[in-house]
């Protein structure tokens, strides 16, 4: 069963090829059906190989599946191959089940959109490259996945291309993550400086088994270098600003690459390459503090802004840093954990949101929404099953997976990691929830046209609703502290850092059990504090909010305006760049370099013009020239020979 | 069978078959020319397929007397850094003359002057005597210059002019170290000979060395072009026509690159090696200010101008990283830059033929008019960023591997071009096709019709194919780089440890080894 | 007693005059007489040395030179007159466009 | 009696020749031209070229100053010298360079560079067949070919004068 993994690839491709090339004459149920089935098929395809992985016994569950030599030259190889372990299976899974259901999800969406065939086609080639993404069994493969998320994340945002904001925000996303992908590409050849090799197998067993002490110079630049490609990829500080921009695309995409799979490419590299991070202190200490201040950061942010999906985007970012956090402590486990929630639910809010979007015929700010609980009931029983997940009450997967990684980072790191956490979390609450109460209940502030066309989704979009919140529900039970089904079958791939003795069940038998059920009434209490305060603030009280915005205005515009950041960036990279560009063109280029070109020809020309005045024209003149040329010829020629 | 002079002189024959036709019938003449560009690619394509990759040695070898009171030979052959470029240019060429369909005035003299460029371009490449090289490289030069001066924009005299004289003042230099190498080879081995191979051995001191890379270099810099030497190139793009400006990106830049290659690394190994810092910081100048420059630009055929001194910068980085990735990488490169800026020009150019206007400004919202070529441009648009899976991913990648190896600074620092490239590309690509469309005119353009199609679907077939499956290039390059790179390590060694006894010609006969390189060649025909 | 070199000397003054006239005068017709009188000059050497060297050759030659001068007479008046119905003018200081 | 008539003769010449270089009135520079050709073809006489001497007279003093002539008054120029002078400055050195190039030449003849084989055609054997048979004889048998170049020259001259001074073709 595992030897079809390759098929798993091939379908969104065959999806993508169809859609894309003859996707304009068929008809739009057509393409619908082609896309949403080529990726059930290879949803089918990948239980089948995880199925298949699970019959192994787990120590050997590694399947790597070469399919031909992609790149070689000297001792420089890299193959075209497929590796299925624990962690790629559980990706492939999300990437494709999520994936599946928000296909599913967009035929309703994009029902009226002219560019269907076009949407289609570029979700399957996105699905295609995430998968090839995870599947990929060595760093050069993996980054082709990696690149080619983005560009599909390019296209998908830019897919109203006639928006200038659209058009701006994709553009941006590709360049911000080009940055990353800069650190990300020397990593690479830095590790095959290092390795002679860029195959995962070869590099982490060289690098277990090899003579690297831990924090060498070399692992740490080359984690950090990595650690830069996915602060690109999934938006952590400094290379965040892109993402809240990316929500000019459509909505399920939002929830299928800004939430639920491509921005947590990251978090699967470095997952990925766990060796090598174990095995620089340093750069773990980055990237849990990255981590952390990011969740803060952006749960900060999002506690003000006032556009549906931006908040969400905000709410990603943030808890992007939480699954950092719990990578940079050495909970990988956790972080991929809550990966997998963060994915249902995070999936499930964007496209409720998407549902409520829809209903207003397109209007995504909450200033203009309220009271819809009634007139949409399925979208928002829906949404509050993933309101309350994210927020991390019992027995909702949310709550599962931040509490490991809550618990990791006190256990593992340090109390101030558990304090950023437990602040975000706190946050996490209230932002959504205020999203929930903004939206769904008080009074209703929406504008009259739009209230006349309010409807409920069609099934197919509902439908993908209830699949995801009853993920969202479900999902945390694979990782119940004491009987993680995730945490053992992770193992294999986390395995040899010693790390099954603490995280997840043994971290709580090893620290003493009352530490961690301590931790759970503790965030629970968190999070309901913080849907308490947004309760107090937007439901009861509608008019605080305001008041608080007055009263500490500067706070509230720093908010708002995201802290200014990217106009920092702007002032600080973007204008001087194009500044610089201008002087280069006009003043080194033109002025200088051609300046000078233009300048030797000028003096030729002008030293020609001295000499051609000997051309008077006059033929007097000439005659005259000839005279005084016979008189040397003479003297020259004859004189030489004169004998008296 | 002389494959490699049927290739190259099969044009002149073409040439000869247009001049005796009626000037007034130009779709009989482009048709004509079409056919023998495209006759003279499936004749280049056995080249391919019977490439013996296993050696390094020159293969489809001719050798006839030429001039032999000077030692001039007629001496052609390919090893595997020169296969490529020349069915990189049979390739391009018929796609060149099928985008100068509307070409008008003139049509005779304009399909001459393209097949006549297509012969000189081919024998540059396969050249082995130098004497020949040098006629083919000036040769292709006058056609070049035509096309921009008689069929080029408003103006077309001072970019022609600008792109001649700079041409010739590398040559010139050129000429020189070349009849020193003749006369240094005379006595060395007391043989009056241009053949390229002899000089191969020819056992230059240091000081030589030196002077005479500085010479080749300098024409060849000027031809690639590297940074300070490249403001000919933004000026001869933007006046030259479309195909003008094709194969001007295409193949003609490419003679720089391949001029390192061929001469200046094997001939001057020990020079080489002094100047790869210079070479170095001149590529990765030209790479980052090429992309910045690049960026600011309001010509799309400027954008692409500067863009290809960006490009061409890795080309050189790679070059100069001295080892086999880097210079695979840079020999692909060459191809990819040569195949996606290729495509650029054209797309400027159907752009051009549409709109009659390059500048930025006057586009915006195109996708929505024309959305199977805002497919094609978004490809080439993302071939020469450097997408994973696009050809100029390969080539980058593996130039900057190289290159890191040898030495990371310059990697580094070189790296960053390609944010640099995604920022100038995609910014254009954005102001052209997406957005509202704002000028009336755009509104009734048509897509691209079956002509255009057929132009850029083989372009788009080999970036596809190089970056999938780079193997069937790669390896066809193996024996032959991994001999350079043994020659350019040897000799330098050779020459530095005979550096300083050197008395007279006899000792540097002992001490380099004679060895036939090339068996006799064989002349039947 | 008369040597060849008197002859030669008086050819010499005469080609001279000749020289200058060409050199300073600005009619064009007038030029064309100096240039006639520096033929005559050597025409005059031509036949001193032939008389001096008894030989027929310098004569011959100088009846050839006499059939040249007669041609460029001919064909140099024309040109005077054709610049002169162009130009209304026989000044060569006014026909100067011999610098391109 | 002969060195007078030379030293008579050359004074004639070069006086007229410097009148001719000086003089206003070009048909009075065309008739000191004449003066001066009458006064070499006296000379030629002195050296015994009777037949060249007649030739100077018919051809040159005869046909071709006419032909001068005709044009000068054909073309009516005014008698006054043409106003405009763009070369002012060149006639000194153009003097000098007369004095120079005279200098030079003289140096040349006092050398012993001259120096040409003697041939048979003495004065006693020219005068025993006749200078002109001597010369018709030469140029239909030893100088045919050059003779009827010449002829070929004299006729494209002829076209050539027409065709350039012919108005319309």
């Amino acid at each position: 069963m595992l030897n079809l993994v390759g098929l798993i690839l091939l379908f969104p491709l065959i999806g993508t090829a169809i859609n894309g090339l003859i996707g304009k004459r068929l008809r739009k149920e057509t393409v619908g059906y082609v896309a949403c089935g080529s990726i059930g098929l290879s949803f089918f395809i990948s239980v089948l190989v995880f199925c298949g992985l699970l019959l192994l016994p787990p120590g050997e569950r590694l399947f790597e599946k070469q399919l031909f030599s992609w790149i070689e030259s000297g001792s420089f190889k890299s193959t075209a191959g497929l590796q299925v372990d624990p962690l790629s299976s559980l990706m492939i899974l999300i990437v494709t089940g999520v994936g599946f259901l928000i296909h599913i999800y967009s035929i309703g969406y994009m029902h009226e959109d002219k560019g269907y065939h076009r949407y289609f086609c570029y979700l399957n080639l996105f699905t295609f490259s995430m998968l090839l993404l995870v599947l990929g069994n060595n760093f050069l493969l993996m980054f082709i996945g990696w690149e080619a998320v983005g560009l599909c994340s390019y296209l998908l945002i830019g897919f109203w291309f006639e928006k200038k904001s659209a058009s701006n925000a994709a553009k941006k996303a590709f360049v911000v993550n080009r940055v990353g992908d800069f650190g990300f590409a020397l990593g690479i050849m830095l590790v095959f400086l290092t390795f002679h090799s860029i195959d995962f197998t070869e590099v982490f067993s060289a690098a277990s088994h090899g003579n690297f002490e831990a924090g060498s110079f070399t692992v740490t630049i080359i984690t950090l270098l990595m650690f830069m490609g996915a602060t690109g990829k999934s938006a952590q500080i400094p290379l965040y600003t892109w993402l809240p921009d990316a929500m000019e695309g459509p909505t399920p995409v939002s929830a299928l690459i800004h939430a639920a799979t491509m921005v947590t490419a990251g978090v699967y590299m470095i997952a990925r390459c766990n060796v090598l991070y174990m095995l620089s202190p340093f750069t773990m200490t980055v990237v849990a503090s990255v981590g952390a201040v990011t969740a803060l950061f952006a749960a900060s942010i999002g506690l003000v802004q006032n556009d549906i999906k931006r908040v969400l985007a905000y709410s990603t970012i943030s808890q992007l840093g939480y699954m950092f956090l719990a990578c940079g402590v050495g909970a990988f486990t956790a972080g991929v954990f809550h990966l997998m929630t963060h994915a249902f639910f995070k999936a499930l809010l964007f496209l409720g949101s998407g549902s409520v979007i829809h209903a207003l015929s397109g209007e995504q700010d909450m200033r203009k929404m309220g009271g819809l609980r009634n007139h949409i009931p399925v979208t928002y029983k829906t949404f509050l099953v993933g309101a309350v997940a994210i927020a991390g009450i019992p027995p909702f997967a949310g709550f599962f997976s931040k509490d490991e990684i809550l618990l990791e980072s006190l256990v593992r790191g340090n109390l101030l990691y558990w304090i950023v956490g437990a602040v975000a979390a706190f946050l996490t609450a209230f932002y959504m929830f205020r999203l929930l109460f903004m939206t769904f209940h008080g009074v209703s502030r929406v504008e009259h046209h739009a209230m006349e066309h309010l409807h409920e989704s069609p099934g197919n979009m509902t439908l993908p609703l209830t699949v995801l919140a009853a993920l969202s529900f479900f999902g945390g039970f694979l990782g119940i502290p004491g009987a993680s089904v995730i945490n053992s079958f992770l193992a294999p791939v986390f395995g040899g850092h010693g790390h099954t003795e603490v995280s997840g069940a043994e971290a709580g038998v090893h620290h003493s059990a009352w530490l961690s059920s301590l931790m759970m009434v503790v965030s629970t209490a968190i999070a309901l504090a913080g849907i308490f305060l947004a309760y107090q603030m937007y439901s009861k009280k509608p008019e605080l909010p305001g008041k608080l915005a007055e009263r500490f205005r500067v706070i509230y515009k720093l908010l708002l305006n995201k802290y200014y950041v990217d106009e920092i960036y702007d002032a600080l990279f973007v204008n001087p760049i194009k500044k610089i560009s201008v002087q280069l063109w006009k003043r080194v280029d033109a002025g200088m370099i051609d300046g000078s070109v233009n300048g030797i020809a000028r003096l030729v020309g002008g030293f020609s013009n001295i000499l051609r005045l000997l051309q008077t024209g006059y033929v007097r003149n000439y005659a005259f020239y000839i005279v005084v040329g016979c008189i040397f010829i003479i003297i020259f020629a004859v004189l030489g020979k004169v004998k008296f | 069978m002389p494959i490699l002079s049927l290739i190259t002189f099969l044009p002149i024959v073409g040439v000869f078959f247009i001049l005796s036709m009626d000037s007034k019938r130009s779709e009989l003449i482009r048709v004509t020319a079409l056919l023998v560009s495209i006759v003279v690619f499936f004749i280049s394509l056995p080249l391919y397929f019977t490439f013996d990759a296993h050696t390094y040695e020159m293969q489809f070898v001719e050798k006839l007397q030429w001039i032999p009171s000077f030692g001039v030979h007629y001496h052609v052959g390919i090893d595997g850094i020169s296969l490529f470029l020349i069915l990189l240019t049979t390739f391009i060429t018929p796609i060149s003359i099928l985008a100068s369909w509307h070409i008008t005035k003139n049509v005779k003299e304009y399909m001459v002057a393209m097949l006549v460029l297509e012969t000189g371009m081919v024998g540059v490449f396969i050249s082995l005597d130098v004497f020949l090289f040098y006629v083919f490289w000036e040769l292709m030069l006058i056609p070049m210059y035509l096309l921009i001066g008689i069929w080029g924009g408003p103006r077309r005299i001072y970019a022609a002019v600008k792109f001649f004289i700079y041409t010739m003042a590398g040559s010139v230099f050129m000429l020189l170290a070349i009849i020193a190498l003749y006369f240094l080879n005379h006595r060395a081995t007391g043989e009056y000979t241009f053949n390229l191979l002899e000089f191969y051995r020819l056992d230059l001191s240091f000081a030589v060395q030196f002077w005479l890379f500085l010479a080749f270099a300098f024409a060849f810099a000027i031809k690639v072009p590297m940074f300070p030497f490249h403001t000919w190139l933004p000026d001869a793009h933007v006046e030259a026509p479309t195909a003008g400006s094709v194969i001007l990106a295409g193949v003609l830049l490419k003679m720089g690159t391949y001029g390192f290659v061929r001469f200046c690394l094997p001939l001057f190994p020990e020079a080489s090696h002094t100047f790869i810092p210079v070479i170095s910081w001149m590529a990765i100048v030209g790479i980052i200010y090429g992309g910045l420059v690049s960026m600011v630009q309001d010509d799309l055929k400027k954008l692409v101008a500067y863009s290809s001194v960006s490009h061409l910068g890795f080309v050189m980085l790679g070059i100069f990283a001295f080892n086999i990735q880097g210079i695979e990488g840079g020999i692909t490169q060459m191809i990819n830059h040569g195949l996606s800026t290729g495509a650029l020009f054209l797309i400027v150019g159907m752009l051009y033929e549409r709109r009659h206007t390059r500048m930025i400004a006057d586009f915006g919202g195109l996708t929505k008019q024309l959305p199977v070529f805002a497919t094609f441009f978004l490809i080439v648009t993302l071939s020469s960023i450097g997408l994973p899976g696009l050809n100029g991913f390969v080539g980058e990648f593996l130039i900057l591997v190289g290159t890191f190896k040898s030495r990371i600074l310059y990697a580094s620092i070189a790296t960053s071009g390609i944010i640099l490239a995604a920022v100038y590309m995609l910014w254009m690509f954005q102001r052209v096709m997406f957005q509202e469309i704002t000028h009336e005119e755009n509104k009734t353009l048509k897509d691209i019709n079956k002509r255009e199609f057929a132009i850029l679907i083989p372009i788009m077939l080999t970036i596809f194919w190089i970056g999938i499956y780079p193997n069937s290039f790669l390896r066809k390059m193996d024996a032959s780089v991994n001999h350079l790179l043994k020659q350019v390590g040897e000799k330098a060694n050779v020459a530095s440890r005979v550096h300083k006894p050197k008395k007279s010609g006899q000792l540097q006969k002992n001490v380099i080894p004679k060895i036939d390189i090339v068996p006799e060649c064989r002349t039947e025909w | 007693m008369i040597t060849v070199t008197h002859y030669l000397v008086l050819s010499a003054i005469l080609f001279t005059l000749g020289v200058v006239g060409v050199l300073v005068r600005r009619n064009a017709i007038i030029i064309f007489m100096c240039i006639e009188l520096m033929l005559n000059a050597v025409n005059l050497s031509f036949v001193a040395f032939a008389h001096y060297l008894n030989s027929m050759q310098g004569q011959l030659f100088v009846f050839f030179t006499m059939t040249v001068a007669a041609a460029e007479a001919a064909v140099g008046l024309a040109i005077i007159v054709a610049v002169f119905r162009n130009k209304e003018t026989v000044n060569i200081d006014d026909i100067n466009i011999m610098k391109w | 009696m002969e060195a007078y008539l030379f030293y008579i003769m050359a004074a004639v010449a070069v006086a007229s020749g410097v009148y001719l270089i000086f003089e206003k009135n070009p048909v009075f520079s065309a008739l000191y031209l004449i003066q001066t050709m009458v006064s070499i073809a006296v000379l030629y006489i002195l050296l015994e070229a009777q037949f060249i001497a007649a030739v100077q007279i018919i051809v040159y003093a005869g046909a071709i100053m006419v032909l001068f002539l005709f044009v000068i008054m054909l073309l009516n120029l005014d008698i006054k010298e043409e106003a405009k002078n763009a070369l002012p400055f060149q006639r000194i050195p153009a003097v000098l360079m007369g004095i120079a190039f005279f200098t030079v030449i003289c140096i040349v003849l006092r050398s012993k560079l001259l120096q040409g084989k003697h041939g048979e055609y003495t004065t006693a054997y020219i005068n025993s067949i006749g200078n002109t048979k001597l010369i018709g004889n030469l140029l239909f048998t030893d100088y045919l070919l050059p003779f009827e170049i010449t002829s070929i020259l004299l006729f494209v001259a002829a076209i050539g004068a027409i065709m350039l001074a012919k108005r319309k073709l």
